[in-house]
């Protein structure tokens, strides 16, 4: 049983269609990677799934639930969280403040100081940074900071937008490091990425998306090996 | 070829459209903007007289007066009223005063004349908003649609201006109340009549009521609004104080809008007046005297205009105290039949206890001087009526010219200088002062003129 | 010039400066949460006005009708919001201007009908202290003490308060609030509501100082916009000061040039400031 | 010219134009007034157009050059006897020089920030002239009724003031489509969209703009010395009253931003409606109350404005309805 499976999504921005028909599944505990070039639909698809935008056609079904009309904070609220690309933090509030707007869900509301904690052993720097202005942080604390929020809603399905974008590669080394010990606590992710590399490194399942229709899918070893992807993503 | 056809009839839906939007409606059919007038003529003028029985209009004695001549004529009086906006409420009061002229005059039977016509005075009006342009562009319409006999005016010097440059490009009589301004009379007006006592006189009993009350005073500070209105009786005053000796130690004007005169006060106390004379509007005027009362200004003798003689000035409760007013009118005024014998002039219209009581009766409230004012505008048009012997309006404005009596509102004389026609010249300011009577109750008395007072002014502490 | 006077009205300005800063505030939290420049702000400030003197007349005092207040501006802004902004929340600025405008013609039409344009006042006697030349009004200490309390308030709530850093979040970046569970269409619906609750008790304090019309809060609202850009748009804090600064500005300048000139002076004032320190005295740059 | 040889502007001309006989044809003084004021709103709504519409700048407080050029036109009329016309045409451009440099400074603020500019200038000028005794200060300024008899009379001088204003209306129509066509025009529109990709576009965005603005504010200023000569007076409060400003600004959203024909329908509708309003016995008391609600339902469900609203339902319009 997937945790969350969309059918058949259509969606776009005003006149312009974007999404043609995309189905995709997460299996509960797996780490699946979305990748694909520039402009092929992937933050399109993170938006219609989370509610930012409309779906037109299609179904998302959450945890066994229809969710397709839901806003935002509803699916928030069930437990499907994003780290949304470029971070998007609270910037004039604290690191401490930030963590804590995570736990907005009400389960998470409950559990918050345990959750700190794991979150604080998870990304140590946050601890010592807690009271400073979030703007003020470099960037790689930055995305530390954004994924510990998300962490913070005690998520069922966590996904991230482009998770390594303007980031050092020593810095991404580190955060999918971090990916890589959630997964073995059993955490369920969609990792969306340009690095294509890293990320079918790390996963266990892919889909290949492409002029917003997807291309292939499989498990993440066996898409590596795919001749179409070697040439089109990994550049060799 | 059936494409260019479709395009054209588009153009001339679009035209049609167009021009009835932009034309049509106030054309031939008076349709909006010409929908019949608010509340005027009331029913009650057919229904029976009121329990505590007004009295008639003393009319002029019509000697050979035809008993039941033909039906009576309409003559119909138009005016523009500020249902909404800043001057609603004084407006209203005004209106109140006319409709109960208007009343009294159907009681009489109309205006007679000699020959035994008879004419019944209706009313019309429309809403300004309190806005000049809208003044303009009503009075236009009662001109050349309605077809007004006579023009009343709106309340307030600034609409009331902006009606008489209306009224006198269409060669109309009318009569003004709720204008005090003297500007607007010395503009070279032929049918224009005004019959508030003008700014420039608004004040300057005060300045002698202060000489007579506190005779050690020597300096006094004038503070004014400025408006229009304020600041003409600040500019009339300022000479007249110095006059009779008065050093003016501070004369300065403050914006209209104005909400904390705290500093302004400070700045007041720190000239060491004797005395503060000027004033606004009411807001700022209770404000005003709120704050001196609340910082104990120990300053002896205060008048300010407009907003004494306003009912709710009380709700300042103890504040009000000693504070003086110049006022139109007011209800303890003594003018009389009596009095009038006694400046050897006519007395015309009903008494003032007649007055007070039949708007008491009808609105449950006394009038205030704007009442008073409106229902002088018809008795003073009455009167002109009756003098001329006819409604061409060059007779009216001989009569009007010619008139000089006394009504319960006071004398009414009019300027027949060509400068200042129509300027009022008689009447006179009483000023009224909130005092407390034997119950502790917060009430008004008229202090000033001796000969007019109904009761000894109080100085403040 | 004169000393005294010129301390004496210092202190009334001072103090009046708190009133004046409140007021200013809750305009100031509406546009920092959502970009909105309420229109609606006068009449919502005539609002209190009324409320106090109708409770007064109905032997309420007016310091306990205050607390009354506060849930009746809370209401009155959560449904304005919803009957009136929400619905053009994104559109551009034009828009909300013009929605809020017509909440300040429906609100100054329905208090017209209801009171008239008649100027009230409230019979309110406090005791004052005097000594010299220098008096500090009873009411207006009163005033300064509740306006102190309420920003004290609004900061706790702000930033002790889960829902209060909700609103710091959906301020800050309203989509990642949405993202990160957070309702934005009530926080900001909340917004509204404390926005128009603070323009309403500030609009209860003025009563108990100033008589007052249903036409005031068109003087009153220009007056939020010079304190809110003075304080920077969107900044509480700076409302406050900005409030502060008005009060004595308006208080000092009166002893030195003609009062009617105190207008022209102070919107000169407020145009260069927008032309050069757009962020406000204590805004960055 | 290219611009001219399209039809539009040649039956918006007309109709304008045709509409303003009318109460010559009836010989109707009140039509007349009534026509007066409905022009000099059409010229209030189409020059904030101007400003608004093309180039997204709100500006509120856009009265203060219909006062300005009211003021120093009465004042010539007055002291120097200047010929009205004349009077007029020099209050327009005494107003246009000032907005050109009060423009430099204020339009480089963007959005919310320029808006609350525009209302503190206007206010500012306004407790300025209260205080300002050259111009009559507080009291204002007044002709003597013998100024008109330069015109033959105060009745004909109304005649005189409604033809200008007539004139007034249709150049203040034939500048806004004019500008809208123009090559100046596109450049104002990518202000609009995008400031700072227009400038990547090679457009220089201050200068247009300030240009922009010196124009949209010399016709309200003809139209308020126009105004205030009939009118035989000006003071403070009538001349900067901040609430026409905003009227302006909801009769140009009532018939479609942006638009020429939109401020014209909507000065139109605006202020019969409330004519019909205010002298409807029922509904006076109610006025404001209702007005504000038709407002809001237009701003909430037809954000687009009447015009705006035909032009998306009905494509083939598009090209007679600018």
């Amino acid at each position: 049983m997937s945790i969350l499976a969309i059918k058949d999504l259509e969606s776009g921005y005003g006149e312009l269609q974007i999404l043609w028909g995309l189905s995709l599944e997460l299996q509960p505990g797996r780490l699946t990677s979305l990748v694909g070039s520039n402009g092929s639909g992937k933050t399109t698809l993170l938006r219609a799934v989370t509610g930012l935008l409309k779906p037109w056609k299609g179904r998302i079904t959450f945890d066994g639930k229809d969710v397709t009309h839901l806003s935002p904070h509803e699916k928030a609220e069930m437990g499907l969280v994003l780290v949304p690309e470029a971070r998007q933090l609270f910037t004039d509030m604290s690191v401490l403040e930030n963590l804590e707007m995570g736990a907005t869900p009400k389960g998470a509301r409950a559990e918050f100081k345990q959750t700190l904690e794991w979150v604080y052993t998870l990304l140590p720097r946050l601890k010592e940074r807690q009271s400073q202005i979030a703007g003020t942080l470099s960037g790689g604390e930055q995305q530390m900071v954004a994924i510990a929020r998300g962490l913070m809603a005690k998520p069922k399905v966590l996904m991230f937008d482009e998770l390594s974008l303007g980031l050092s590669p020593l810095l991404v080394i580190n955060l999918f490091e971090v990916l890589v010990k959630l997964k073995g606590e059993g955490l369920t992710m969609l990792l969306v990425e340009q690095n294509v590399q890293m990320a079918l490194a790390v996963s266990d399942y892919a889909y290949v998306l492409s002029n917003g229709r997807l291309e292939t899918e499989g498990e993440a070893k066996k898409v590596r090996e795919m001749e179409s992807v070697r040439k089109a993503y990994l550049g060799l | 070829m059936f494409s260019k056809m479709t395009r054209l009839l588009w153009i001339g839906i679009v035209l049609v459209t167009l021009l009835a939007l932009a034309a049509c409606a106030p054309a031939p059919t008076p349709a909006p903007t010409a929908a019949p007038p608010t509340a005027a003529p009331k029913p009650a003028a057919t229904t029976a007289p009121v329990a505590t029985a007004a009295p008639q209009a003393t009319t002029a004695p019509a000697p050979t007066a035809a008993p039941k001549a033909a039906e009576p004529k309409k003559l119909l009086l138009g005016f523009t009223a500020s249902q909404t906006g800043a001057q609603q409420v004084a407006s209203k009061k005004q209106i109140e005063g006319l409709q109960l002229w208007l009343d009294d005059v159907k009681k009489a039977g109309g205006i007679k004349l000699k020959d035994g016509t008879t004419y019944l005075p209706e009313i019309k009006f429309y809403d300004d908003e309190s806005k000049t342009d809208r003044v303009q562009t009503l009075y236009t319409k009662l001109i050349n649609e309605d077809k007004a006999d006579f023009l009343l005016s709106p309340y307030s010097s600034t609409l009331v201006k902006a009606a008489a440059v209306v009224s006198e490009q269409n060669d109309k009589v009318m009569i003004t109340a709720g204008a005090a301004d003297d500007a607007t009379m010395e503009q070279g007006f032929k049918k224009t009549f005004q019959l508030y006592t003008p700014a420039s006189r608004y004040l300057t009993g005060a300045a002698d009521a202060l000489k007579k009350f506190v005779p050690t005073a020597k300096k006094v500070a004038i503070i004014y609004e400025k408006d229009s209105f304020s600041t003409s009786v600040a500019n009339a005053l300022q000479p007249y104080a110095k006059s009779i000796g008065f050093e003016v130690v501070l004369f300065e004007g403050y914006d209209t809008g104005t909400t904390d005169f705290a500093p302004f006060i400070n700045k007041i106390t720190a000239a060491n007046p004797d005395a503060i004379l000027g004033g606004g509007h009411f807001a700022d005027g209770t404000t005003f005297s709120k704050q001196l009362f609340e910082k104990k200004v120990p300053i002896q003798f205060v008048a300010i205009l407009v907003a004494p003689p306003e009912p709710t000035f009380k709700d300042i409760g103890d504040a009000a105290l000693g504070i003086i007013g110049p006022s139109q009118w007011e209800p303890q005024v003594t003018f009389s039949a009596e009095s009038a014998k006694a400046a050897n002039l006519p007395y015309y219209g009903p008494s003032n206890k007649a007055f007070t009581d039949a708007y008491l009766a009808k609105y449950k409230e006394s009038p205030s001087y704007h009442s008073a004012g409106g229902y002088a505008q018809g008795l003073v048009l009455q009167k002109a009526i009756e003098d001329a012997d006819s409604v061409d309006p060059a007779k009216i404005v001989a009569a009007l010219d010619k008139m000089n009596l006394m009504t319960f509102y006071g004398v009414i004389k009019f300027s027949t200088d060509a400068k200042t026609h129509g300027k009022q010249q008689a009447h006179g300011m009483v000023y009224m002062q909130w005092q407390k009577d034997s119950a502790g109750k917060l009430v008004t008395q008229i202090v000033w003129p001796l000969e007019a007072k109904s009761a000894d002014a109080v100085l403040r502490k | 010039m004169n000393i005294e006077a010129l301390i004496a009205s210092s202190i009334d300005g001072l103090m009046l400066g708190f009133v004046f800063g409140l007021m200013a505030m809750g305009l100031t939290l509406i546009f920092g949460v959502m970009k909105v420049i309420n229109l609606g702000h006068g009449p919502f400030i005539v609002m209190g006005m009324f409320a106090i003197l109708v409770m007064s007349q109905l032997g309420i005092n007016p310091y306990l009708g205050l607390v009354i207040v506060v849930l009746l501006g809370l209401l009155t802004g959560i449904v304005v919001y919803f009957v009136a902004v929400h619905r053009v929340i994104n559109a551009p600025e034009l828009t909300t201007l013009l929605a809020t405008f017509s909440v300040n013609m429906i609100l100054i039409g329905a208090l017209t009908i209801i009171f008239s344009t008649s100027p009230r006042g409230l019979d309110l006697e406090l005791p004052s202290f005097r000594t010299g030349a220098i008096t500090v009004l009873g009411t207006r200490f009163v005033a300064v003490l509740v306006a102190v309390g309420v920003t004290i308030a609004l900061y706790s709530f702000l930033y002790r308060t889960r829902t209060g850093k909700s609103i710091r979040a959906v301020a800050n970046n309203r989509g990642a609030a949405e993202l990160m569970g957070i309702n934005s269409s009530w926080i900001l619906a909340l917004s509204f509501g404390i926005g128009t609750l603070l323009a309403m008790i500030s609009g209860g304090l003025l009563a108990t100082l100033f008589s007052f019309t249903v036409l005031s809060g068109g003087g009153l609202e220009v007056k939020s916009f010079v304190i809110v850009v003075l304080g920077g748009l969107g900044n509480p804090t700076g409302a406050l000061f900005g409030g502060i600064i008005i009060g004595l500005l308006e208080s000092i300048t009166t002893i030195f040039i003609p009062v009617s000139w105190v207008p022209v002076f102070e919107f000169v004032v407020f145009v260069l400031i927008l032309l050069f320190r757009p962020n406000g005295l204590f805004g960055a740059r | 010219m290219k611009t001219l040889s399209s039809p539009f502007i040649w039956i918006i001309l007309v109709v304008v134009g045709g509409a303003s006989l009318l109460p010559i044809l009836t010989n109707s003084v009140s039509l007349r007034e009534d026509m007066f004021l409905m022009l000099m709103l059409v010229i209030l709504a189409s020059s904030i157009n101007i400003i608004m519409g093309y180039t997204g700048y709100v500006s509120f407080g856009h009265i203060v050059f219909f006062g300005l050029g009211g003021y120093l036109a009465f004042f010539l009329m007055k002291e120097f006897q200047v010929q009205f016309m004349l009077a007029a045409l020099v209050g327009g451009a005494g107003a246009s020089l000032i907005a050109f440099f009060i423009g430099i400074p204020v339009l480089r603020l963007r959005g919310a920030y320029f808006a609350l500019a525009t209302i503190g200038i206007n206010e500012a000028f306004r407790s300025f002239f209260t205080n300002f005794d050259l111009f009559g200060g507080a009291v204002g300024m007044f002709f003597n009724f013998s100024v008109y008899d330069a015109y033959g009379g105060a009745k004909n001088a109304g005649q005189l003031a409604y033809y200008a204003m007539v004139v007034l209306a249709l150049v203040t129509i034939g500048t806004s489509f004019v500008i809208k066509k123009s090559k100046f025009g596109l450049g104002l529109m990518a202000i609009r969209e995008d400031q700072d990709a227009s400038m990547v576009l090679g457009i220089d965005p201050a200068r247009l703009k300030v240009l922009t603005y010196t124009i949209s504010a010399f016709f309200p200023a003809v139209a308020g010395a126009l105004f205030f000569f009939k009118n035989g007076l000006i003071e403070p409060g009538p001349a900067f009253e901040l609430h026409r400003s905003i009227e302006a600004l909801v009769m140009v959203m009532l018939g479609g931003y942006g638009t020429v024909t939109g401020p014209i329908v909507g000065a139109v509708v605006y202020e019969r409606l409330r004519g019909f309003l205010i002298t409807d016995p029922t509904l006076s008391n109610a006025h404001l109350v209702i007005a504000g609600v038709l407002l809001l339902l237009i701003v909430l469900f037809v954000t687009a404005g009447v015009i705006g609203w035909v032009r998306q339902r009905v494509p083939a319009l598009r090209r007679y309805l600018e």
